[in-house]
């Protein structure tokens, strides 16, 4: 896009993160666009029928909904977070407010927040120890806010041994210390 | 009966026999000329300066239950005066200078104690306000002293100064502030009021309030009318639902604030350490337990228990000014309703009714008040003019947007 | 040194010997001992001193109640004071120290106080010490202090992590012995999700401790399969060394999971204990009973002990706690103590059984309606002294006495909502009341059902009921089913000596007595007045026995007596393991901006705001002074450019089609007359009037602003947007998101600002196309979607830029090399402030959250013209003074006098007393552009003295400074810099 | 403490932010109310001992405004409702 400005990781650096500790992995994401819709109001209808003309899901409270390229999972009332490709969509704010017309709002929120993958055989007992979502009992596709580590964070389940979290771009050193440090006291 | 250590000693020789009961348990009278609401220490140490100091008579003190059984006994016991706003600080020093005579004055050992109190500061913007408030404490002649790091590392070296996610810069002390024995307090108030002629009357709830022609002419309890020409009302955490009886909304709510102590240990604190940043203060009692708290719970609540939150908030705090008490163990939780009001300062004032009167309000300071609030009550339901030192405490200064708001967070109580 | 106390039995493992040391004094024990057990395996009964006597101590219990054998644990930062010997499990090389005595446990020099204890009678201190005045502080309340507290804290950090965690269950049990291993099988065979939690490092709670059969097993063996069998059901965690602490609202419990505290250290990375906070659909309090003493002269001797604890050390334990042991019991329970220890070989050579009825034990000396009156032996106990039915009395010798007064149900969680527990004279004990924590249910010997079978039975009912099981309960096996025969007897009436009831907190019959006499007659009053079941066991075995004592004082039922009530913690929690990770550098996430690194690798120094790390100053080489560094970034930045990071500072993206009209609501001045592609400075008010925050908004499109707040309102602020949106106008068109950290934001100033931007932005921004208080979405470096404000913070002409920030620390390196013919330099907060200061703008020190828009010189701002939030409680009559403070400048008449921020007005020659006080300095800095001090003040009637002298003193320094007043506008007071 | 949000279920109170008695929705109108109805509105309180409607921020969750009555001796929590639509039902709807 910008060949002058080179972007950096949430980390200060050029290669995304990733740490493995026993059997846990943890990737950092750099490769996904975020933006916030919200409907306007009493544009909901509205929102849903240019929302399934363009392919992105509006899936209901506490759920994410995976899609190409979009994918969206519900933060707030009529309001989601839609993930897609940055390569190809690092302008998501204003592909999206094309698409959806003027029913939506919508905010570019990329680099709003820092992405890790979680991945392991069984990533309950570190959730046990992060957050208080009952990640054993939630349905894969579980999309919630929580707190990890007075952080606030999004935290989606994608199967028992994955999961992907969102937190606060900022405190991303921060954040990675936490899972990794209830990572070494579970390994 | 005077205690002494002569008395002391003469009883311990002859088989404590000689111990008289430190009150007595009169039946209710028909009526008196001043009921006060409320056996805590505010409400006590109204009756005790209305008796001793205002030469009245004919008083009354109602407790719904036991006598400082309210915050007096459940509190973390510091006292100081190390107030910001002119509305608040000749009152506080009113009231420490009363404590730092009070033992002698009422023949009781509250165990008074000034080893110091200091708020610690982390920023330099925290210091430019405490500078403005040692000021302001210096110039009502209540004393402060700004130290520097060094001096603050001095006096306790094992703070967390070299690992601190909000490193010590130094801090305001007020040599002056420390702590008392609460219970002691409301014991002594009590037994300097029943020596006067005062009614302790327990176990006696309000109810209800007779007011005829907007004047009060005594109260409805659970034993009976007892009339009175005048009633003061001084119940913290109740204010809401006693004035009630009287048909008053208040700008107060009532909250639950938890406080803690540990273990007894060896002496490891002297004075009293506030820490600001990390909402957590402590000091360390007589009998060697840690006393310690920090945030109330910050929802409404009249139930006299908080949450897990709140203590371990109160416990992140501690540890991270103290690491070395990570193996201390809390030993007891207890809560208190705080009357919480809208700018966190209290109200010592006439009431729409004639005859009644209100004193409320004091958010988590009111043990340090106790004897100035006595005082100034007294002198409000004796004179019927406010204490020169408590002029400010009226209900009329939210609608004139006269607010005391030390800690200037507005008409939010849990936030104050 | 042998093990000379050693019996057969017991379920410790004799395979393997465990060293430790007490006192220095190395012993060994077994892997299954506690401390406890093994030091009285070893012939060890003294353990500690008392709190206020210095009484010699032995263990009077097996368990978590224990009051007397308290030790210090470990050295350096894991040393661990007031640990129960008896909840100690034994490790290789565990050193454990006694403590409160001096020179030694044998010998305490402090044991005098014994001597003269007439005088320290209950509330003593309360009535001397009075005289002088000053002797308080000096001299007796430090030889208090002294002499108070038992163990003593370590001065070093606690080396050890702890962590935090959160569980979910159907049903929580809580206990693990009969009681609640049923209710965990039959919860757990229905396929629900249980935890079963127990202090214990071994699961089965008395069943260890009884000989009791379970079925065709031991009581023991039978808790063995029943833990097989929870173990393999996937649905039930287990959790041993586990405390329930506390019972919280709606189904939270606390529990603290000792993790490695049978280890000498932690493993590498792994917590020393664990926080759980647990939420539970139900849970079940199977927390068993804890037997109560019964008060005689001098029963506080080492070898005085409770008999089920008696029992307990030999049955589980293989200990026998004497080689001559009597039993004095008024219960059916006590008697056996006398049958187990006889079978297994101890010599039993009294039972004193209080009760004039009941069976006889055969093969024992029983004597029936008689008491034990006083027991001797210095430190352990000799003899007892024990007065028969028929008034004779007769010494003695014995070395171990357990003692049955009955037992107590563990009410303690169940009243943790302050439910209050009510007298059931069957057992004679309290039993849980009304009004326990909803969800909460009460089994086995906690609810008062005393037998094996009756906490079988009623546990597993309580699992059935709790979880609405509908199928056929499970079947329970055979136990005993003794009803319960107690005679209560609290204290023995006999003589002038002492009778513990407190014994840690050195608490006697007396005290109570003394309490009566003065009146301290409700529970609350004795508790408080005495410090019954203050100590660290919080009156687990004494406060029972303490109200029936003055029960029977006052002539008033138990009942009419009442109890006080339990509060959280069930036993005491250790600080770290409340905190968890929240310490030292971690106590507070760390927020980074996005020219951190850059900064990092310049050397800039860092300052906390929040929880942000802001760029203070940049140092550069040679500057050994951080004046010199700020004065060089102010200059830098006013003769040319400089840059900040100003990404902190709250972004909130508004759209909708009511977004005007919404801002013209939160804010005090008006918004809806903003042109799209212009910005404009807001102030915003507390409902009550006074200013709550301050920052620019941008109208982007049509229905689109960025609204920016201060660093420390980013939060409150956006919380109050949306309560107005949600609550106050539901009606409007508005929608809402934080873009703080989404945007890499710098302010961009000085007379070359312009010049330096168009080296990096792709778009005309000459003064003409991109006017003073411009706003519009850009591009920068050939592309890159950028957003720029012509706002001025420090009154030079300025800008800021945001790029998305991944792009943020390249965008800075870029523009400091495509403008380095301008010298461009990088300031940090302090040259920020000194620029807003100089210029007058208020920040942080003036936003105290106690000042109107009247009060900062801004009240024309807010417009009475349309609603807004604190419009109109902004013109109260208190606020709106003619003589209110007002926001000034000042500067010291002799330019090298220093000024402080905190520091007060005074007239020439006032006093320094309140009545004049003139109002306050809010932000002082150094102004290297006028050369001296320059700072903001809030003065009375400041408006109008502007251009008079005045001083400010700063008592705290003793600094007494005569200044001049001056407009706060200091530097460049017509803007002509900024419109350039 | 939990509160049943109305969207998502069961959630720990930590995650809200607690501001106060539910009156605080009936702002007067700053065109046509004073200051006396203003003080009302702000600063006095019914502070129950019972039942209390009282506002919380979901601010570690969907950021909604909750109404919840809550008991404030027992601390048992009865309805929660989202407070826009207690607002919409106060009739301020477009």
């Amino acid at each position: 896009m910008a060949d002058a400005l080179k972007a950096m990781t949430a980390f200060g650096l050029r290669e995304p993160k990733q740490v493995k500790i026993g059997a846990l992995s943890i990737k950092e994401l750099t490769d996904v666009a975020l933006a916030s819709v919200a409907a306007r109001k009493g544009r909901m209808a509205d929102l849903s029928r240019a929302a399934a003309a363009a392919g992105l899901p509006l899936p209901g409270p506490s759920t994410h909904a995976p899609g190409d390229p979009y994918s969206s999972f519900w933060v707030a009332p009529e309001m989601w977070l839609v993930e897609a490709p940055f390569a190809s969509h690092e302008l998501i704010a204003d592909m999206l407010r094309a698409a959806l017309g003027d029913g939506a709002s919508v905010t570019e929120q990329t680099d709003a927040w820092v992405g890790f993958d979680l991945t392991a055989d069984d990533l309950t007992a570190l959730m046990q120890r992060l957050c208080n979502v009952d990640f054993a009992m939630a349905p894969d596709g579980h999309a919630t806010r929580t707190v990890m580590e007075h952080l606030g964070v999004y935290l989606i389940k994608r199967g028992k041994g994955a999961a992907r979290v969102y937190g606060p771009r900022s405190s991303a050193e921060s954040l990675l210390h936490a899972v990794e440090a209830a990572a070494v006291a579970l390994a | 009966m005077r205690y002494s250590g002569f008395r002391v000693i003469a009883e311990a020789l002859t088989g404590h026999k000689g111990w008289k009961p430190v009150w007595r348990d009169p039946e209710p009278q028909s009526e008196y000329d001043y009921i006060i609401v409320g056996g805590g220490g505010h409400g006590l140490a109204t009756a005790y300066y209305l008796a001793k100091e205002f030469g009245q008579a004919r008083i009354a003190v109602l407790e719904k239950g036991y006598l400082g059984g309210g915050n007096v006994g459940r509190n973390t016991t510091i006292i100081r005066s190390n107030y910001l706003l002119d509305g608040n600080e000749p009152f506080y020093e009113f009231s420490l200078k009363l404590w730092e005579g009070l033992e002698q004055d009422f023949n009781y050992n509250a165990m008074v104690s000034q080893r110091g109190i200091m708020n610690l500061i982390h920023t330099d913007a925290q210091r430019d306000a405490f500078t403005r408030r040692g000021n302001a404490m210096i110039m009502h002649g209540a004393g402060a002293r700004l130290l520097n790091r060094d001096e603050v590392r001095a006096m306790y070296p094992w703070l967390n100064f070299d690992d601190a996610r909000f490193p010590i810069k130094g801090a305001l002390a007020q040599p002056r502030g420390g702590t008392v024995r609460h219970d002691a307090v409301a014991w002594g108030y009590a037994r300097g009021a029943d020596m006067r002629g005062v009614d302790l009357i327990q176990n006696c709830e309000v109810t209800g309030m007779r007011i005829e022609n907007g004047r009060i002419k005594g109260v409805e309890t659970n034993r009976g009318f007892i009339g009175a020409k005048k009633v003061g009302v001084a119940v913290a955490g109740s204010s809401s639902k006693v004035m009630a009886h009287a048909g008053m909304r208040l700008p107060i709510e009532s909250h639950v604030l938890q406080a803690f102590v540990s273990e007894g240990l060896k002496p490891l604190i002297d004075g009293v350490i506030t820490f600001g940043a990390g909402h957590f203060y402590v000091s360390q009692s007589d009998k060697g337990g840690l006393v310690f708290g920090g945030d109330i719970d910050g929802y409404n609540s009249y139930a006299q228990r908080g949450n897990l939150p709140v203590i371990e908030d109160v416990a992140e705090g501690g540890m991270a000014l103290m690491p070395a008490i990570g193996r201390v163990r809390l030993l007891r939780t207890w809560g208190g309703i705080m009357d919480m009001s809208m700018d966190g300062s209290p109200i010592i004032d006439r009431t729409h009714v004639e005859g009644l009167y209100f004193n409320g309000g004091w958010c988590y300071g009111g043990f340090k008040a106790t004897p100035a609030s006595g005082w100034c009550f007294a002198h409000l339901m004796a004179k019927d003019a406010p204490h020169p030192t408590a002029t400010a405490y009226r209900f009329d200064r939210f609608l004139k947007g006269r607010m005391i708001d030390e800690k200037g967070q507005g008409a939010q109580p849990n936030l104050h | 040194m042998t093990q000379s106390h050693r019996i057969s039995g017991g379920q410790v493992d004799r395979t393997k010997t465990v060293r430790f040391t007490f006192d220095g004094i190395p012993y060994q024990g077994h892997p299954g001992d506690t401390l406890a057990s093994a030091l009285l395996a070893n012939g060890v009964r003294l353990m500690g001193r008392s709190f206020k006597y210095h009484r010699p101590r032995g263990p009077i219990s097996s368990g978590s109640e224990e009051p007397n054998a308290l030790v210090e644990l470990r050295t350096g930062g894991r040393q661990e004071p007031n640990t129960r010997a008896t909840v100690v499990e034994l490790f290789e090389g565990l050193d454990a120290r006694s403590q409160n005595r001096w020179p030694s446990l044998r010998f305490d020099a402090m044991g005098i106080n014994d001597r003269f204890s007439t005088f320290f009678a209950a509330g003593f201190y309360y009535k001397t010490f009075m005289w002088p005045k000053s002797f308080w502080e000096k001299i007796y309340e430090p030889i208090i202090r002294r002499a108070a507290g038992l163990g003593s804290v370590t001065r070093q950090e606690d080396p050890d992590e702890y962590d935090k965690g959160f569980l979910h269950c159907d049903l929580l049990v809580i206990g693990a012995g009969p009681a609640g291993l049923m209710a965990a099988l039959t919860a757990g065979r229905a396929g629900k999700r249980v935890i079963l939690a127990d202090e214990d490092f071994r699961l089965g709670g008395r069943l260890n401790a009884e000989t009791h059969a379970v079925g065709q097993a031991s009581g023991a063996d039978w808790a063995v399969a029943a833990v097989a069998e929870l173990a393999a059901m996937p649905n039930v965690r287990l959790m041993t060394r586990t405390t329930v602490m506390g019972a919280f609202d709606h189904g939270i419990y606390g529990a603290v999971e000792r993790v490695s505290d049978h280890l000498p250290v932690p493993a590498k990375g792994k917590p020393r204990q664990v926080l759980w906070r647990i939420y539970a659909g139900k849970a079940i309090l199977a927390g068993g009973a804890t037997e109560r003493p019964i008060a005689f002269e001098n029963n506080d001797r080492p070898g005085v002990m409770l008999a089920g604890a008696l029992r307990a050390y030999a049955n589980r334990w293989g200990v026998k706690a004497g080689e001559r042991v009597a039993v004095f019991t008024n219960n059916d329970d006590g008697l056996r103590t006398a049958t187990d220890l006889m079978a297994r070989g101890v010599d039993v050579v009294a039972v004193i059984d209080s009760r004039e009825g009941g069976e006889l034990i055969p093969g024992v000396r029983h004597l029936r309606g008689a008491e034990v009156i006083d027991s001797s032996g210095k430190l352990g106990l000799k003899t007892i002294t024990v007065r028969q039915s028929n008034g004779k009395t007769e010494d003695i010798r014995v070395d171990a006495l357990g003692v049955s007064g009955g037992w107590n149900p563990n009410v303690n969680v169940h009243s943790h909502h302050r439910s209050r527990p009510v007298y059931d004279a069957g057992i004679a004990a309290f039993v849980p009341g009304e009004d326990g924590p909803p969800g909460l249910s009460v089994t086995g010997a906690a609810a008062g059902v005393l037998s094996t079978h009756g906490a079988l039975r009623t546990g597993r009912d309580a699992a059935m009921a709790a979880l609405g099981l509908t199928g056929a309960a499970p079947d329970l096996p055979e136990a005993e089913d003794a009803p319960v025969r107690v005679s209560p007897l609290w204290f023995v009436h006999h003589g002038k000596g002492r009778a513990w009831i407190d014994q840690q907190n050195d608490v006697t019959v007396k005290d109570v007595k003394l309490a009566h006499k003065e009146n301290f007659t409700s529970v609350e009053h004795l508790k408080r007045y005495t410090t019954l079941g203050m100590a660290t066991d919080q009156g687990k075995t004494g406060n029972v026995l303490g109200l029936a004592v003055m029960a029977e004082l006052t002539g008033r039922s138990i009942p009419e007596t009442g109890t006080t009530i339990y509060r959280p913690p069930y036993t005491p929690v250790a600080m770290g393991t409340l905190a968890g990770r929240s310490r030292g550098k971690e106590f507070k996430p760390f927020r980074l901006t996005p020219s951190h690194h850059w900064a990092k690798e310049q050397g800039a120094v860092f300052v906390e705001v929040g929880n942000w790390l802001r760029t203070q100053w940049v140092p550069k080489a040679g500057e050994t002074e951080w004046r010199q560094s700020v004065d060089r970034e102010v200059l830098a930045t006013r003769k040319s450019v400089g840059i900040c990071d100003v990404t902190t500072l709250g972004k909130i993206d508004i759209q909708g089609t009511d977004a005007g009209e919404f801002l013209n609501r939160v804010y005090a001045n008006t918004f809806s007359t903003l042109a799209v592609g212009k910005c404009r400075y807001g102030l915003m008010l507390r409902e009550d009037g006074i200013v709550f925050d301050d920052g620019t908004t941008a109208r982007m499109g049509e229905n689109e602003y960025v609204m920016t707040t201060t660093t420390a309102n980013a939060v409150t602020v956006f919380r109050h947007l949306e309560f107005c949106r949600q609550v106050l106008w539901p009606e409007m068109d508005v929608q809402l998101i934080s873009t703080t950290e989404a945007w890499a934001q710098f302010s961009v100033a000085g007379p070359n600002a312009r010049k330096l931007l168009e080296k990096v932005v792709d778009q005309d921004i000459s003064d003409a196309s991109f006017p003073y208080m411009g706003a519009a979405n850009i591009t920068v470096c050939g592309g890159l979607r950028a957003r720029l404000f012509r706002i001025s913070f420090s009154g030079e002409l300025a800008y800021e830029i945001a790029v998305p920030t991944r792009y943020g620390d390249a965008l800075l390196r870029e523009m400091l090399a495509r403008g380095a013919e301008f010298d461009p330099i990088v300031y940090g907060t302090e040259a920020l402030g000194v620029m807003r200061i100089e210029k007058g703008h208020v920040a942080g020190g003036e936003l105290n959250g106690q000042s109107t828009a009247l009060n900062m010189g801004l009240g024309k701002m807010v417009s009475k013209k349309k609603d807004s939030i604190g419009m109109v409680l902004s013109q109260r009559e208190g606020m709106v003074q003619e003589d209110g403070y007002r926001l000034v400048g000042v500067k010291p008449v002799d330019p090298k006098a220093a000024l402080t921020a905190g520091s007060h007005f005074l007239e020439k020659g006032a006093a320094a007393v309140a009545a004049n006080d003139g109002g306050w300095l809010t932000s002082k800095v150094y102004s290297p552009h006028l050369g001296c001090d320059i700072a903001l003040g809030y003065l009375k009637g400041g408006d109008k003295k502007i251009g008079q002298r005045m001083r400010i003193v700063n008592l705290l320094a003793g600094l007494d400074t005569e200044v001049e007043i001056i407009s706060p506008h200091m530097f460049d007071p017509e803007g002509e810099r900024l419109r350039g | 403490m939990i509160i049943h949000h109305p969207i998502l279920g069961p959630r720990d109170a930590q995650e809200f932010v607690y501001l106060g008695d539910a009156s605080l929705m009936d702002r007067p109108d700053g065109m046509t109310a004073g200051i006396e109805e203003f003080h009302e509105y702000l600063y006095q309180r019914g502070n129950p001992a019972g039942e209390h409607r009282e506002l919380w921020y979901h601010e570690q969750g969907d950021r909604s405004w909750l109404v919840v009555t809550r008991n404030t001796v027992t601390h048992e929590i009865t309805k929660v409702e989202l407070a826009r639509d207690v607002a919409r039902a106060k009739g301020r709807s477009k």
